[in-house]
């Protein structure tokens, strides 16, 4: 655990990095970034987190539980996500022409319309979770080990 | 029904794929749930294999384009060349597809008994589809890049599942030596994948297979793809991991780790026959092969001989037997562009190695899990502190005997049936040879035969006498593959001609391969 | 269908069973000229070693590693050969696979 | 000759980063070196993968705002963020295996931690 400053700012700052990793998530189809990155983005506040308050604080904040849920509904999101356009063939993008992300773009260079993509958003924001549930994990399991704890089951 | 059929080929990825991500959820419910929703879902799969194999047995390669209008458009309108990812299924691709599946199921019967009081089952489950998942992709794939892609995801899963149990030292070596060699060789498939994307613009296989021209850095390519699947498959001298990671990982997994190893093989495969065939010359990659095969075969058994640990007798068994594997295929490849000798035996000799494919993994997966309820009951690999084991253990004495007869190439068992049609063909190609495939069996019985003699015959230990035969649920699962290993010995005609013939077929004939893809370009 | 046949063999599933049930009457009338006259439990059923006094189980039993000892003995050259190589090293395992890797390309290039 | 040389400054890094790596990963036996010269080969890689899809002058391959001009091949970016992706995985299991090979061995030399050997 580090001082009360770095405890502070650290816990005013993870509400940015959660923002900026939501933010490059859903507007991967546009912009640089999409799920894995925003979710690294994430992963990376919990990081913070952890050299800050130490993990046997964080361990009681983040399951190891909560973070499988999560991963696996991420995971299953997508591929359900797939299944959905099995009507015509499996990763049918179904939502074009749907009010939801359904507006074709132009052709050629544009100003950037959130609501395209189809089930592209869709997907970056199931990968997003997956990624951020995971990599959490991961980091956790390794500061965990790292301090002689173990992950409970 | 005509649904179903239309989508086999993705359902049978995708399905697993979701219940791996499905069962740590499922686990909530119970061991039980988990247990019997497992057991459905890979019926249901096995199913629609079942319907996807009698497809293509009547009508021909299977294209299935992902995110398409029309699941057969490969090349879309206004376009020459596919840039979907495509799902391209043909005799051989299916024939790993049923052997991954048969042996899947085996091996979740097997496991679920057999992990009973073991912790992170869950995990255990959708590794275990995730591997599942690689395989299948693997073989159903027509892009080189899906390939590498389902490459790592079997790797990734193959090896977390040989160092499942961590609280053994020896399974964290296995696992890491393993994923190690996978983590090398997936990149040098990635950097062979990048070269020939510079190239061709292109990552299809078929396409790539149309399109090339077979210049130095396609060599280069060659020998990449080539090394790394050699090594993957567990070829001498890139071998020495597979006695390594077989050893360790647990029962029910080393079998499908066994059939990744020979997925690579038939990666291996499809880049000589399919992605360079017409191109290279036949006679000297077909010489590069048998001489492979020769070695693995050699140093495989007189190296198993040698062991004490009853799972590493078998892993080196598996990298002597893949060595037949690849001397069946490697005679045929040297005589592919001769058409007489490809009439009169290349095309048996081809035949032969992919049949043992089948007959091996079969075989070896039941001696693998033989060894494993051996180890279920006394906790020890070692065969030094075995003995007398048969008294007490009669279905596994009995099973255990079918796999060993099977491996040593003895009728009516399997393994003879795939080793007749080698030595046949070999003989009329290289006496030479024949000779020592016959040789290398022989050692084979001889190394089997003490295995059999240090843990089942001899006096009753005072140690082992309360031992007690494994419980149903595990002889089940070695049963089924029992039961395969008999009647494909039995019966090995109407085997070769249902699913080997068109599997060789696949191979030996390149320009379907190509044209179920290519045909409607303009 | 299940007759398969080749140049040199011959594979029918009849004529091995019927082989099988040959065999198995051969050995069941070996069997039956035994002596059957025997108790079980007594000492008759003990092992008899002339005289000497039988070992114990684990004393009886060839071990693992001394079986084909002789032939151990005799390829001994060939055997330190092959165990040099398998060092259980990782380091060591991807010396020989860059070293397979560049035989490979130079074998590949120069023969096309 | 000189003007080959810019341009191909990329894939002579790449080909440095992997024969670095194959050094690391032959050479070292710290089993922690070799997680590290498996993320640097991997590097290596994409490096080469990615400077195949450079065109001189060329954007980053996104409509949004994009001005006139040539664009970077997407195509191969996509590859290597694939790639990216299965080298966290692969990197995360190693290291974790390498922590269970120190708690059982107390040691992470590849010579001094083996097990399994002939």
């Amino acid at each position: 655990m580090l001082s009360k400053i770095v405890r502070t700012v650290s816990n005013q700052l993870i509400v940015f990095i959660l923002i900026f990793g939501l933010y490059i998530i859903m507007h991967g189809h546009i912009t640089p970034g999409g799920g894995f990155q925003g979710g690294a983005v994430i992963a990376s506040g919990v990081v913070m987190l952890l050299v800050a308050f130490g993990s046997s604080d964080i361990k009681k904040a983040l399951r190891e539980r909560r973070l499988s849920v999560l991963e696996s509904s991420g995971a299953l999101i997508f591929i359900g996500v797939a299944f959905a356009g099995i009507g015509t063939v499996f990763f049918y993008n179904f939502l074009v022409g749907t009010p939801i992300f359904g507006e074709i773009p132009p052709i050629g260079s544009n100003s950037g319309n959130v609501w395209t993509g189809g089930v592209i958003p869709l997907m970056n924001l199931s990968v997003g979770l997956k990624v951020l549930a995971g990599l959490s994990a991961i980091v956790l399991a390794m500061a965990l080990f790292s301090s002689g704890e173990e992950m409970e089951e | 029904m005509e649904h179903l059929n239309i989508h086999s080929p993705i359902l049978i990825v995708a399905l697993p794929l979701f219940a791996a991500f499905l069962i740590p959820l499922i686990s909530r419910a119970g061991n039980k749930v988990r247990g019997s929703f497992t057991i459905a879902l890979l019926s249901f799969v096995a199913f629609l294999v079942g319907i996807l194999a009698v497809n293509i047995y009547t009508a021909g390669t299977r294209v299935y384009t992902l995110g398409a209008s029309v699941p057969e458009l490969a090349i879309p309108e206004g376009y020459i060349v596919p840039v979907r990812i495509i799902f391209q299924v043909d005799g051989i691709s299916i024939f790993m597809g049923i052997i991954a599946t048969v042996v899947m199921l085996a091996a979740i019967i097997y496991s679920l008994q057999f992990l009973k009081d073991q912790t992170g089952q869950d995990r255990f489950y959708s590794l275990l589809m995730l591997l599942y998942v690689g395989v299948m992709g693997m073989v159903f794939t027509g892009d080189m890049f899906n390939l590498f892609v389902f490459l790592e995801i079997a790797s990734i899963a193959g090896a977390a599942l040989a160092a499942y149990r961590t609280n053994m030292a020896d399974a964290i070596e296995g696992g890491f030596k393993y994923i190690v060699i996978s983590a090398i060789g997936g990149l040098l498939v990635l950097f062979a994948i990048g070269i020939l994307y510079s190239q061709y613009n292109l990552l299809n296989i078929a396409a790539l297979a149309h399109y090339m021209e077979y210049g130095t850095l396609d060599m280069i390519v060659l020998a990449l793809l080539a090394i790394a699947f050699v090594m993957k498959l567990a070829g001498v001298p890139l071998h020495m991991w597979a006695p390594d990671t077989y050893t360790v990982a647990p029962a029910g997994t080393t079998p499908m780790i066994l059939v990744a190893s020979y997925t690579s093989m038939y990666a291996l495969y499809r880049v000589t026959f399919t992605l360079y065939g017409g191109h290279i010359d036949t006679t000297a990659i077909g010489w590069v092969l048998i001489i492979v095969g020769v070695l693995s075969m050699l140093i495989g058994v007189m190296m198993a001989v040698y062991q004490t640990d009853i799972k590493r007798v078998m892993a080196y068994h598996a990298v002597s037997q893949g060595g037949y594997m690849l001397l069946g295929v490697g005679v045929g490849l040297a005589v592919l562009n001769d058409p007489a000798a490809l009439a009169s035996y290349g095309r048996d000799a081809i035949t032969g190695g992919i049949f043992h494919i089948i007959n091996h993994v079969f075989y070896k997966a039941l001696l693998f899990m033989t060894a494993e309820a051996i180890f279920f009951r006394i906790g020890t690999r070692d065969l030094n502190k075995m003995g007398g084991l048969a008294r007490n253990m009669k279905w596994t004495t009995v099973l255990f005997a079918i796999g060993a007869l099977a491996i040593s190439g003895i009728p009516p068992f399997n393994g003879f049936a795939s080793k007749l049609l080698i030595y046949e063909t070999v003989m009329r190609f290289n006496p030479i040879l024949s000779v020592i495939a016959m040789f290398v069996s022989l050692v084979t019985l001889a190394s089997f035969a003490k295995v059999f003699y240090s843990a089942f015959t001899g006096p009753e230990m005072p140690a082992y006498k309360e031992v007690r035969e494994v419980p149903k649920g595990m002889i089940i699962g070695m049963g089924i593959l029992a039961v395969c290993i008999i009647l494909f010995g039995v019966f090995p005609g109407l085997v070769v001609d249902t699913i080997v013939a068109p599997a060789t077929d696949a191979l030996i004939n390149q320009g379907a391969y190509i044209n179920s893809v290519m045909g409607a370009a303009p | 269908m299940a007759v398969w046949s080749y140049i040199y063999a011959v594979w029918s599933p009849i004529v091995w069973i019927i082989a099988l049930i040959v065999l198995a009457v051969i050995a069941l009338y070996v069997r039956s000229r035994g002596q059957k006259n025997y108790k079980k439990g007594t000492r008759q059923t003990d092992i008899f070693i002339s005289g000497i006094q039988v070992p114990p189980a684990e004393q009886r039993h060839v071990q693992a590693h001394n079986i084909y000892w002789g032939f151990f003995s005799a390829l001994k050259g060939f055997y330190n050969a092959i165990m040099r190589p398998h060092t259980g090293i990782i380091n060591d395992y991807i010396l020989w696979l860059v070293v397979i890797m560049a035989i490979a390309v130079l074998v590949i290039v120069t023969v096309s | 000759m000189m003007a080959y040389i810019p341009s191909n400054i990329p894939f002579v890094a790449a080909a440095a980063l992997i024969g670095v790596a194959l050094f690391i990963i032959i050479f070292r036996r710290n089993l922690i070196k070799i997680v590290m010269g498996i993320a640097i080969m991997s590097s290596g890689v994409n490096l080469f993968i990615v400077a195949l899809g450079y065109r001189a002058g060329g954007i980053a391959p996104i409509y949004t705002e994009a001005p006139e001009g040539p664009m970077a091949l997407p195509v191969v970016q996509a590859l290597i963020l694939t790639n990216i992706v299965i080298g966290v995985c692969v990197i995360a299991l190693m290291l974790v295996m390498v922590m269970h090979t120190f708690r059982h061995m107390g040691d992470i030399d590849a010579k001094k931690s083996r097990l399994l050997r002939r």
